[in-house]
C-alpha cells in the first residue's frame, strides 16, 4: 500500500519532469529534466521491485544509474568543451 | 517493534514520496535553469534518502538494504557532481543566472569567472 | 568425412563466419583475401552437398545444441534452400578471385583487410538467412548481412557512395523491422518461432482467416519487399548498386536480393500458403501488379540513364520484377519461371557488373559517353558483357530465356494472354536500353581516352568469362537450374491449400 | 591533470566500483538480470567515463587501441569456437553438454564461456566505437 | 596500504551485491576485486584523490552532520518551492576554500551542493563560486562554518 | 459491450501502435540524418512492446526462478527483445558512422540540402 | 563422303560446318588470302554437305536428330524435310557465290572489319541451315534469333551515324516482333497443342476453334517480321545501308528467305493447310498479302535509288509467298516453295549487279544509269535475267514459282490473290523493265564516265553470272526444286 | 515525449529526450517483468546511444533544417502501418492472459527445465546463451560487424582523400 502511494507520488513527479524536459526551454533544462527522470526512474524501479515481491534487482538500478551519470556527464563535457575527449593537456594554458 | 518499524517506514516513505513531488513541482514552478537546480536537488537528496531509508526499513537487515544504500552512495556521490558540471557547462553556453544580488567581490575574495573562457575547440 | 557430412548446415555458416573472425584480427590485405578464397571456394562444395542430400533425401535438420526444434534452433535445408545455398555460394566461389585487384584499386589499402571481413560477414547473413529453419534467426542474420552490406557500399569512391548507404540502411532497417513485426504477429498466434512448427499450428485452427495472419501477411511481405527492392520499394537499390565497388555491387546485385527472394518464397508457399487460403485474398494480384509494373517503369527509366552501373541497376529493379511475377503466379510453370531466374538473373548480374568494374579497372569511369568503341579495346571483357546483355533481354539461347518461357507458360497456364504480351514486351524495353549500350561499346570508334585500355589481367578476365559462358550453357542445359526450381517449386506449391 | 576538481575527484572515487559492478554483472548472470552485453556496456561506459573526465590519454592507457580493436573479434572466436567443441566430441554445433562430466554443468560453462565471449565483444567493440567517432573530431 | 584497502573494500561490494555464495562466485569475486585494483592503478584512480583512506574516519562523524545540514537545508527550499509568491533571491557569491587536499576540497565543493539550496558553479584555486537560491544561503556560506567543518574532517586523519 | 472488451483488452498495443506510428513519421518525414536514426530507433522500440507486453502475465513474475514463485511471465520474448536492442544499437552506430562521414564530404547532414549538391553535381 | 556418312551425321556436319568456318577465320585475321580461303572452303563444304543430302531426302529419307532437351517442350532438335532441304540448298549454294562476290566486293572498295565481317556471315548461313533443318519450332526460333543478332553486325557494318540507325530499326524490329508476337504465339501453341514439333497436318489440327487459329496465325504472320510483310516491312529498306553482299545475303540467301520460309513452315506443319482451309483463314491473310504485294510494287516504282527500289521489290516479291499459303491450295503452296529458291536466284543476280555498278561506276541512282549496259554488259545481261525473273517472264525460274501460285489461286477461285498476280506482274515489269531500257538503249551522259574502263573486279562478275545462269538453269532444269517442292506436304 | 521528439528542432533536444525515453521505456519493461531487457534497454538507451549521438553532434551541424518536404505521404505510411497492426493485433489475446498460445508452447518448457538441463535460475540467460544461443551468436556477430564496420568507416587515414573527392566534385 505505501509503494503504491510511493509510487504514484513517483509517477506524477515523473510526470512533472517531463513536462519540463518537453518544455525546455534551452537544452540545460531538458539535462535537468533528463537527469530526474532519470532518478525518478530508479526510485520508481525500486518502488516497483517491492510491489512486486522481487526487490533484488536493484542492480539494474545501479546500472540505471551509472549510465545517466555518464549520459550526462558526457552531455555536459560536450557542452564545456564541445568534445567529448577534449585533452587539457593538448591545449595551451590560459 | 514490528508495529514500530512499520510505522517508521510508513513516514519515511511519505516524507520521501513529499520531498520527491515538491522537487518535482519546484523543477516546473522555477523561473530559470539555476533555481531548478536547486529544486532538483531536494529530490535528489531527501526525496531519494527517506525513499531508501523507508524501504530499508521494509526489507530488513540484508542483501536489499546494502543495495539500497549502494544506490544511496551512488546518488550522494554523482548528483553533485552532475549538478557542479551542469552549472558550468550553463555559464560556458553563456546562460547567466538571473540574480537578485551579486556578493561576488563583495566578499573580500577576487572576483572570478568560472568560465575559464575556453572556446569550444 | 563421415564426421563433417552431418554438420553441413551449420559449417556452411560458421566457416566464413570464423573466416571473418580472422579476416578481423589480420592487417594486411594479401592475407584477408587468402582467407576470404579459401573460404568462398569451399563454400560451393559444403552446399553442393547439402543439395544432393536433399534431392535424394529430403530436407535436411540439424539441431543446434541438439536442443530439438521447437526449442532450440533449427537448421533446414530442403531443394530450396540448397538451390539457393548452391547458388550464393558459386557466385560468391566464382568472383572471388576478381575481387583481389579490383578491390586493390578502389579499396585504399589500409581498410581492405577488413574489407573481406564484411565480405565473408555478409556471405555468413547470407547463407544463415538461407540455412534457418527458425523466423527470429533469419531477422538475425538478415542483420548481419545488412550491417556488413552498408559498410562495403559505403566504401566506394564516390560520396554518393555514403549516401547510398545511408538510404540503403534506413530503408533495410524499415524492412527488417517490419519483418520482425509480422513475425511477432505469427509469434504470439503460435507461441513458436520454427517455421514448420509455426506452418503446423496455424494450419488446423485458423481456417478462417485470422486478421493477425493477414497482418502479418502484410507486414512480412512490405517488410522483404523493401530488402528485395521489389517496386515501388526499391528507391534504395539504384544509388547503393551504383556507387558501390564494382565488386561489391557484383556481388550483391546476385546473391542479396536473391535471398530477400527466397525469404519471401518461404513465407508465402510454406508458411502463410498452408495456414490460410492464399488465393481468396488478393497477394498474388499486388504482387502481379508491381512486378509488372517494375518491369516496365524501372525498364524505361534504366533506358535513359547515362552511367552503365545505374543503368544495371535499374534493369536490376525490372529483373526482380519477373522473379516476384513468378511467385504471383504461384503455379507450377510460373514459381519454376521465378526461382531460375533467381538463379539466371544473378550469374548475367554478376557478369555484367563485373564487366562494369573490369570497365572501371581500366578506364576509371562507367559513363557511357566515355566507353564509345570500348568494345575493340577490351573484346573479351565485352563479348562477355554482350553474351550477358542478350541473356537479359531473353534472347533464345541463353538462360534468360529460359526463365521467360516458364514465367509465360506459367501465365498462359492461368489464361493470362495479356501477361504473356506483357512479360515478352517488358523484354523490348531491356533491348532498348542494352542496344543503347552495345552501339555504343561496338559501333563507335574507340575515343583517345581509351587508348590505354586493354583487358583486365586473367584474375579478372575468368570469372567473367565463366559467368558469361553459364549464361549461355543454362540457356540449353537446365537440369541444374529449371530442373531443381521446377522440384523445389513442385514441393512449395504441393503444400498450399 | 588540470581537470575540474569536483569531476576528476567525483568520478576518480567509482571508477574501480564501475569496473567491479560490471564484472558482478557478468558473473551473476546466472542468477539475476545482466550477462556479458550489459556488463560489457558498463565495462565500456567505465572507460568512457574515464576518458571524459581524465582525458583520453588515461583511457589509452587501460583500454589501448589496438587491444579493444582485437577483442572485437576475440569475443565472437570465443562464442564461436565454444560451439565447435560441440562437434569435435562428436555432438552438435553449440551442444554444451560436451563440456563437463555432467550435462548440465557442461551447459553452465558453456553459458559461462559465451557470455565471456559476448564480454569481451561488446566491451571491446563499444570502446572502438567511442574512441573511433572521438578521434575523428581530431 | 592504498591498494589492498581498494581490494577489501571491492570485495565487501562483491559480496554485498552477490548474494550467492558457491566457492566459485566467492573466488571469481577476489579474483575480479584484485584485477579491478590493477586497472585502478594503471588508471592512475588508486591514489588520495581517487582512494582517500586518509579520510575514511573523518566520514563517520562527519556525514551524519551534513545529513543533517541537507535536510535543514532541504527543508528550507522546500518551504521556498512551496510558497505561493516563490520568494527566491537568487545570489552569487565566493567562498575561499581553506583544505589542503584535493579531496578534501572536492568534499567541501560537494557538500556545498549536495545541500539543498546552494551549489558551487566554479572552481579556481581555492576560491568556489557559489549559487544560492536565497540570499541568507549565501551569506551563511560566506559566515564559513561548512568550510570549517570539512577542514576538521579532513585534519581528522 | 464486446466491442467495448476488445477495446479494453488490447489498449496496451496502442502503445505500441502510437510509438511505431511517431517512429516511422520521423524516418520518412525528417531529412536530417540524426533525426531520422532517432525515429528508426523509436521505430524498433516499439517492436520491444510488441514483442514483450503479451509476454506478461497477470500475476507473474520476472523469469528468475526462485522457489517462491510459481508464475513467471514468459522469457522468449524477452530473450528475442535483447537480440533486437543490441541490433538496433549496433544499426544506430553504423548509421552515426556515416552520418560523420557524409557530413564531411557534404558539409551538411540534411538530406534535402545534399540531394540539391548531388543534383548540382 | 556420303557413304561414310549417316545422314544424320550429315545434317550435324551442315549445321556445325558455319560455325567451325567463323571459329577458323579470326585466326587468319592477319592474312586476308587466308582467311578468304577459309571462307570459300567453308563454304564450300557446306554446299557439298547439303548436296549430298538431297538424294536421300528425295529418296524418302527424313533424318531426324535429337540433340538435347531444354526443358520440357523445348527441344533442340533436328529434321530434314523437302522444304528445309530445298532452302538448305539455296542457301548453301548461294553462300559460295556470294562469298566469291565478297571477295571482289569488300577488296575493291577497301571496306574495314573484313574479319569481323566475313565471321557474322559464316555465323549466319549457319544459323540460315538450322532455320532449314529445324525439327520444331523451338530450334526454328532459337535459330532465327541467332540469324537477327549475327546480320546486325553486318548491317551496321559502316558504323556511321545511318548505319546504326538502320541497326537500330533492324533488331528492335526483328528482334522485338520475334519477342512480342512470336514468342507468345510459340507458348500458346505449346500450351495448346502441347508440343512444338514439326509434325506434316499440323500439330495444332483440331486442337483449337477458328478464333484462336486466327489470333494465332496473326501472331505468326506479324510475328515472322523477317517476312517483311507490311507494315512490319520498313527494317528493309533501311537495312540498304550495308554493303551489298550483305543486302543479297538479305534478299536473297538468308534473312527474308528464312522470313517466308518460316510462315510455310508454320502453315504446313504447325497450323495445317487442310486444318486453315477449313477454319477459313485464307480470305484476310491474302489480303494482307496482296496488299503488301501492290502497295510495295507501287512504292518501288516511285524509288531512284536503284537498292531502294530492288529493296521494296523483295517487300513485294515475298508476299507471293505468303501469298501462295494463303491461297491453301497444295499447289500455290508448291509455287510459294518454287518462288523462295527462284527468288533468291534472281535478287541475288539484281544485288550483285547494283553491287558490281556501284564497284565499277560508283552509281546508285536508277536515273544515272543511262548507257551503262554498254561499259557493263555481263552486269547489266545478268541484270536483264534477274529483272525477268522478277517479273515472272520465261526462261526464268521466277515463272515457275508464279504460275504455280496462279495455278493455285484459280483452283481455289480466290479471284482476289489471281488479280494481284497479275497487277503486280505488270508493276514489276513498270519499275524493271527502264532500267533495263535505259541501261541498253539510252546514250551514256556526255560527262564521260560511261566511257571509262569496263565491269567490275572478276569474282564480282563471276558471281553474278552464276547466279543469272542459276536462275535459267532452274528454269530448265527444276527437277530438284520442283521435286522437294512437291515432297513437302506429303508425310 | 515521442511528439515532443518529433518537434524538436535542436537535436541536442532530441538527444536528451530521446535519454529521458529509454528511461521511461525501461521502466515499463520493469513493470512487465522484462528485467534483463530492461537492463540492456537503460544500458543502450541512456548509455551508448547518448554517448554515440552526441559524438556524432560534435561532428555534424547541430539544428534541423526547416522542412520543406511534405507531410501528406509520410503521415499515410505511418497512419497506414498503424491501422494495420491496430486491425491485425485486436483479435489477439487480451493483455496478460496466461492461456495464451505463447503461453502454452515452447516457453513452458525453458521455465520447467531450465535448472535441470542448465544449472542456471535466470531462465532469461540459459534460453539466451543455451537454448537459443545460436541467436545470441548471431548477436554478437552483428555486434562485431558494426564496430568493424564503423572503425573501417571513421578510421582516420582517409579523411584527406575523402575531403580531395569532395573539393574536386564541387
Ligand atoms: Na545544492
Ligand atoms: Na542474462
Amino acid at each position: 500500500m505505501m509503494f503504491a502511494a510511493a509510487a504514484a507520488a513517483i509517477l506524477v513527479a515523473l510526470a512533472l519532469a517531463i513536462t519540463r524536459a518537453i518544455k525546455g526551454p534551452t537544452v540545460f533544462d531538458r539535462v535537468l529534466a533528463g537527469n530526474s527522470v532519470g532518478t525518478l526512474a530508479i526510485m520508481l524501479l525500486a518502488v516497483v521491485g517491492f510491489l512486486t515481491e522481487r526487490p533484488e534487482f536493484l542492480d539494474i538500478g545501479l546500472t540505471y544509474g551509472l549510465l545517466n551519470l555518464i549520459g550526462t556527464l558526457s552531455v555536459l563535457k560536450f557542452f564545456r568543451h564541445g568534445d567529448l575527449a577534449y585533452d587539457v593537456d593538448s591545449e595551451p594554458k590560459s | 517493534m514490528r508495529l514500530a518499524v512499520e510505522i517508521a517506514s510508513w513516514g519515511f516513505m511519505l516524507l520521501g514520496s513529499f520531498f520527491t513531488l515538491v522537487g518535482a513541482f519546484g523543477l516546473v514552478r522555477m523561473p530559470e535553469v539555476f533555481t531548478r537546480m536547486h529544486a532538483a536537488s531536494v529530490t535528489d537528496t531527501l526525496g531519494v534518502g527517506f525513499l531508501i531509508f523507508g524501504m530499508c526499513l521494509q526489507a530488513g537487515f540484508g542483501l536489499v538494504s546494502l543495495k539500497l544504500l549502494f544506490l544511496l552512495a551512488l546518488f550522494f556521490f554523482t548528483a553533485p557532481v552532475v549538478t557542479h558540471a551542469l552549472a558550468q557547462a550553463c555559464l560556458h553556453e553563456g546562460i547567466k543566472p538571473q540574480l537578485a544580488e551579486d556578493r561576488r567581490g563583495m566578499t573580500g575574495a577576487r572576483p572570478t569567472d568560472p568560465d575559464d573562457g575556453r572556446q569550444p575547440s | 568425412m563421415n564426421a563433417v557430412w552431418p554438420h553441413l548446415p551449420i559449417l556452411q555458416v560458421v566457416i566464413p563466419l570464423f573466416g571473418a573472425v580472422l579476416a578481423g584480427f589480420l592487417r594486411r590485405p594479401g592475407p584477408a583475401f587468402a582467407v576470404a578464397l579459401v573460404v568462398s571456394w569451399l563454400m560451393p562444395l559444403i552446399a553442393g552437398a547439402m543439395l544432393w542430400q536433399a534431392l535424394a533425401t529430403g530436407p535436411i535438420s540439424y539441431h543446434i545444441g541438439s536442443w530439438p526444434p521447437p526449442w532450440g534452433i533449427e537448421y533446414r535445408v530442403d531443394v530450396l534452400g540448397g538451390f539457393v545455398l548452391v547458388l550464393v555460394s558459386t557466385v560468391g566461389a566464382v568472383i572471388m578471385p576478381f575481387a583481389r585487384r579490383s578491390v586493390a584499386f578502389e579499396v585504399e589499402e589500409a581498410q581492405q583487410p577488413w574489407f573481406y571481413c564484411m565480405y565473408l560477414l555478409c556471405l555468413t547473413g547470407l547463407l544463415g538467412i538461407v540455412a534457418t529453419g527458425d523466423a527470429f534467426n533469419a531477422f538475425v542474420f538478415l542483420e548481419v548481412s545488412s550491417l556488413s552490406t552498408y559498410v562495403l557500399v559505403a566504401l566506394g569512391r564516390d560520396r554518393r557512395a555514403l549516401l547510398a548507404a545511408f538510404q540503403y540502411l534506413i530503408m533495410g532497417t524499415i524492412g527488417a523491422t517490419f519483418y520482425i513485426i509480422g513475425v511477432g504477429l505469427l509469434y504470439l498466434l503460435t507461441g513458436t518461432l520454427n517455421m514448420v512448427d509455426m506452418a503446423a499450428r496455424l494450419g488446423p485452427e485458423w481456417a478462417g482467416h485470422s486478421r493477425a495472419i493477414v497482418a502479418a501477411l502484410a507486414f512480412i511481405t512490405v517488410g522483404v519487399s523493401l530488402k528485395l527492392a521489389l517496386f515501388p520499394l526499391h528507391a534504395w537499390l539504384p544509388n547503393a548498386y551504383a556507387y558501390a565497388p564494382s565488386w561489391v555491387t557484383a556481388f550483391l546485385a546476385a546473391t542479396a536480393t536473391k535471398v530477400a527472394i527466397y525469404v519471401l518464397v518461404r513465407f508465402f508457399f510454406s508458411i502463410f500458403g498452408i495456414a490460410i487460403d492464399f488465393r481468396d485474398l488478393p497477394v498474388a494480384e499486388i504482387i502481379l501488379a508491381l512486378s509488372v509494373a517494375a518491369m516496365f517503369v524501372a525498364s524505361l527509366i534504366a533506358v535513359f540513364q547515362t552511367d552503365l552501373k545505374r543503368m544495371l541497376a535499374y534493369s536490376s529493379v525490372a529483373q526482380i520484377g519477373y522473379i516476384t511475377l513468378g511467385i504471383g503466379l504461384a503455379n507450377q510453370a510460373g514459381l519454376t519461371g521465378g526461382l531460375v531466374h533467381v538463379v539466371n538473373h544473378a550469374l548475367m548480374k554478376a557478369a555484367l557488373f563485373l564487366a562494369v568494374g573490369a570497365i572501371f579497372f581500366r578506364v576509371r569511369s562507367v559513363q557511357l559517353s566515355d566507353l564509345a568503341g570500348i568494345g575493340r579495346k577490351m573484346p573479351i571483357t565485352m563479348t562477355a558483357f554482350t553474351i550477358a546483355c542478350l541473356g537479359l533481354v531473353g534472347t533464345p539461347g541463353t538462360s534468360g530465356f529460359i526463365s521467360k518461357w516458364y514465367l509465360a507458360t506459367g501465365a498462359f497456364d492461368k489464361g493470362w494472354w495479356l501477361l504473356v504480351f506483357l512479360i515478352v514486351g517488358s523484354s523490348l524495353i531491356a533491348l532498348v536500353y542494352v542496344g543503347r549500350v552495345l552501339e555504343v561499346v561496338w559501333l563507335r570508334e574507340p575515343s583517345a581516352a581509351l587508348e590505354n585500355a586493354s583487358d583486365p589481367p586473367l584474375s579478372m578476365l575468368l570469372p567473367l568469362v565463366v559467368l558469361a559462358a553459364a549464361t549461355v550453357y543454362f540457356g540449353f542445359e537446365t537440369q541444374w537450374t529449371a530442373g531443381i526450381a521446377g522440384t523445389a517449386a513442385k514441393d512449395l506449391i504441393g503444400g498450399l491449400r | 591533470m588540470s581537470y575540474d576538481l569536483v569531476l576528476r575527484v567525483g568520478t576518480k572515487l567509482i571508477l574501480p566500483f564501475i569496473l567491479l559492478f560490471a564484472l558482478y554483472v557478468q558473473f551473476h548472470g546466472d542468477y539475476g538480470p545482466g550477462g556479458g552485453f550489459q556488463a560489457g556496456v558498463i565495462a565500456a561506459s567505465m572507460v568512457i567515463l574515464l576518458a571524459i573526465t581524465c582525458g583520453l590519454d588515461l583511457a589509452h592507457r587501460i583500454a589501448p587501441q589496438a587491444m579493444v580493436q582485437r577483442m572485437v573479434p576475440l569475443g565472437v572466436l570465443i562464442y564461436a569456437g565454444t560451439g565447435v567443441a560441440g562437434i569435435l566430441m562428436g555432438k552438435n554445433y553449440l551442444d554444451y553438454s560436451v563440456l563437463a562430466q555432467n550435462s548440465a554443468s557442461g551447459h553452465e560453462l558453456g553459458i559461462f564461456l559465451v557470455e565471456a565471449g559476448v564480454l569481451i565483444t561488446v566491451a571491446g567493440t563499444m570502446t572502438s566505437l567511442f574512441y573511433a567517432f572521438v578521434e575523428r573530431g581530431r | 596500504m592504498r591498494y589492498v584497502s581498494l581490494a577489501g573494500l571491492l570485495f565487501a561490494f562483491w559480496l554485498a551485491l552477490s548474494g550467492h555464495y558457491t566457492p566459485m562466485l566467492v573466488t571469481a569475486g577476489v579474483v575480479c576485486a584484485v584485477a579491478c585494483v590493477f586497472a585502478a592503478i594503471r588508471m592512475r584512480v588508486a591514489d588520495p584523490e581517487g582512494h582517500p583512506i586518509e579520510l575514511f574516519r573523518g566520514a563517520i562523524t562527519y556525514f551524519p552532520w551534513l545529513f543533517w545540514e541537507i535536510a535543514k537545508s532541504g527543508w528550507s527550499v522546500t518551504r521556498v518551492i512551496l510558497h505561493p509568491s516563490l520568494p527566491i533571491s537568487p545570489t552569487m557569491t565566493v567562498v575561499r576554500a581553506s583544505q589542503k587536499t584535493a579531496a578534501g576540497m572536492a568534499t567541501y565543493a560537494n557538500s556545498i551542493t549536495l545541500t539543498p539550496g546552494t551549489m558551487t558553479v566554479g572552481v579556481s584555486g581555492d576560491e568556489f563560486t557559489i549559487h544560492a537560491l536565497v540570499r541568507d544561503g549565501a551569506i551563511d556560506l560566506e559566515g564559513g562554518g561548512m568550510d570549517r567543518r570539512v577542514s576538521q574532517f579532513e585534519g581528522a586523519a | 459491450m464486446p466491442a467495448l472488451s476488445i477495446i479494453t483488452d488490447h489498449y496496451h498495443y496502442a502503445i505500441t501502435v502510437f510509438l511505431m506510428m511517431a517512429g516511422l513519421y520521423i524516418v520518412v518525414a525528417r531529412g536530417n540524418m540524426v533525426k531520422k536514426l532517432v525515429g528508426l530507433s523509436i521505430f524498433q522500440t516499439s517492436v520491444y512492446l510488441l514483442y514483450v507486453e503479451p509476454g506478461k502475465i497477470i500475476g507473474g513474475t520476472a523469469p528468475i526462478l526462485d522457489p517462491a514463485f510459481t508464475v513467471y511471465s514468459n522469457p522468449l520474448p524477452h530473450v528475442l527483445m535483447l537480440t533486437a536492442i543490441v541490433v538496433g544499437v549496433a544499426t544506430l552506430a553504423l548509421g552515426l558512422a556515416l552520418v560523420v562521414r557524409i557530413n564531411e564530404a557534404y558539409g551538411t547532414i540534411e538530406e534535402d540540402e545534399i540531394f540539391e549538391m548531388d543534383r548540382d553535381t | 563422303m556420303t557413304a561414310a556418312l549417316s545422314t544424320q551425321s550429315l545434317v550435324i556436319l551442315a549445321v556445325l560446318t558455319p560455325f567451325v568456318g567463323a571459329l577458323l577465320i579470326p585466326l587468319f585475321h592477319r592474312s586476308p588470302n587466308l582467311r578468304e580461303t577459309v571462307t570459300l572452303v567453308t563454304a564450300g563444304t557446306l554446299c557439298l554437305v547439303t548436296f549430298s543430302l538431297v538424294g536421300p531426302v528425295l529418296d524418302g529419307a527424313r533424318p531426324e536428330l535429337q540433340i538435347l532437351r531444354i526443358v520440357p517442350g523445348l527441344d533442340l532438335a533436328f529434321k530434314v524435310e523437302p522444304l528445309g532441304m530445298l532452302f538448305a540448298l539455296v542457301a548453301a549454294s548461294l553462300w559460295v557465290v556470294n562469298s566469291v562476290y565478297s571477295i571482289g566486293y569488300m577488296r575493291a572498295n577497301d571496306e574495314p572489319r573484313q574479319t569481323t565481317f566475313y565471321v557474322c556471315f559464316a555465323i549466319a548461313l549457319g544459323s540460315t541451315i538450322g532455320i532449314a533443318f529445324a525439327g520444331n519450332l523451338f530450334t526454328l526460333f532459337l535459330f532465327y534469333e541467332a540469324l537477327t543478332l549475327s546480320t546486325y553486325p553486318l548491317v551496321t557494318h559502316k558504323r556511321n551515324a545511318e548505319a546504326v540507325r538502320a541497326g537500330r530499326i533492324y533488331l528492335l524490329l526483328l528482334l522485338g516482333t520475334s519477342l512480342l508476337l512470336l514468342l507468345p504465339a510459340m507458348i500458346a501453341t505449346w500450351a495448346i497443342a502441347g508440343t512444338l514439333d514439326f509434325t506434316p497436318g499440323g500439330i495444332l489440327a483440331g486442337k483449337a476453334g477458328a478464333p484462336v487459329i486466327a489470333v494465332l496465325l496473326a501472331l505468326y504472320v506479324f510475328g515472322i517480321g523477317k517476312a517483311a510483310v507490311m507494315p512490319l516491312h520498313f527494317w528493309l529498306p533501311a537495312a540498304m545501308v550495308a554493303p551489298t553482299p550483305v543486302s543479297a545475303l538479305l534478299h536473297a540467301v538468308a534473312v527474308v528467305k528464312a522470313g517466308v520460309f518460316t510462315v510455310v513452315k508454320v502453315a504446313v506443319f504447325v497450323f495445317g493447310v487442310d486444318n486453315l482451309a477449313s477454319l477459313g483463314q485464307s480470305a484476310w491473310l491474302t489480303a494482307v498479302a496482296a496488299t503488301t504485294v501492290i502497295v510495295a510494287s507501287i512504292v518501288a516504282l516511285r524509288q531512284d535509288n536503284l537498292k531502294r527500289r530492288l529493296a521494296y521489290s523483295t517487300i513485294s516479291q515475298l508476299s507471293y509467298v505468303v501469298l501462295g499459303v494463303a491461297i491453301l491450295a497444295p499447289i500455290s503452296l508448291t509455287g510459294a516453295a518454287m518462288h523462295i529458291a527462284a527468288h533468291a536466284f534472281s535478287k541475288i543476280t539484281l544485288f550483285f549487279a547494283a553491287g558490281s555498278i556501284y564497284t565499277g561506276a560508283h552509281l546508285t541512282e536508277v536515273s544515272q544509269l543511262d548507257g551503262i549496259g554498254r561499259r557493263m554488259p555481263w552486269t547489266m545481261a545478268a541484270f536483264t535475267i534477274g529483272a525477268l525473273g522478277m517479273i515472272g517472264i520465261p526462261p526464268t525460274a521466277g515463272f515457275l514459282g508464279k504460275w504455280f501460285i496462279l495455278t493455285g489461286a484459280m483452283q481455289t477461285a480466290n479471284w482476289l490473290a489471281v488479280s494481284v498476280i497479275v497487277a503486280s506482274t505488270l508493276l514489276n515489269a513498270g519499275y524493271f523493265l527502264p532500267i533495263v531500257f535505259r541501261a541498253f538503249f539510252r546514250e551514256p551522259p556526255g560527262d564521260g564516265h560511261g566511257t571509262k574502263s569496263g565491269e567490275a573486279p572478276w569474282p564480282m562478275v563471276l558471281a553474278l553470272t552464276t547466279t543469272a545462269a542459276g536462275s535459267m538453269l532452274m528454269f530448265f532444269l527444276p527437277g530438284i526444286p520442283y521435286a522437294l517442292a512437291t515432297l513437302m506436304m506429303g508425310r | 515525449m515521442t511528439i515532443a521528439i518529433v518537434r524538436q528542432r535542436s537535436l541536442f533536444g532530441v538527444v536528451i529526450l530521446a535519454s529521458i525515453y529509454s528511461f521511461l521505456m525501461a521502466s515499463v519493461l520493469i513493470v512487465l517483468d522484462a528485467v534483463d531487457v530492461a537492463m540492456t534497454e537503460a544500458s543502450v538507451g541512456a548509455g551508448v546511444s547518448t554517448v554515440l549521438l552526441l559524438a556524432t553532434l560534435h561532428l555534424v551541424k547541430t539544428t534541423e533544417m526547416n522542412q520543406v518536404r511534405p507531410h501528406l505521404l509520410p503521415l499515410f505510411v505511418s497512419l497506414g502501418t498503424g491501422a494495420v497492426l491496430v486491425w491485425g493485433t485486436l483479435v489477439l489475446p487480451p493483455f496478460g492472459t496466461p492461456d495464451a498460445a505463447i503461453h502454452k508452447h515452447v516457453a513452458p518448457r525453458y521455465l520447467a527445465d531450465s535448472i535441470k538441463e542448465t544449472n542456471v535460475p535466470n531462465v532469461v540467460t540459459s534460453v539466451l546463451a543455451d537454448y537459443r544461443g545460436y541467436d545470441t551468436l548471431g548477436e554478437t556477430t552483428v555486434i562485431f560487424t558494426a564496430g568493424i564496420g564503423v572503425m573501417l568507416l571513421l578510421r582516420k587515414a582517409r579523411r584527406r582523400n575523402r575531403r580531395d573527392d569532395a573539393e574536386t566534385s564541387q
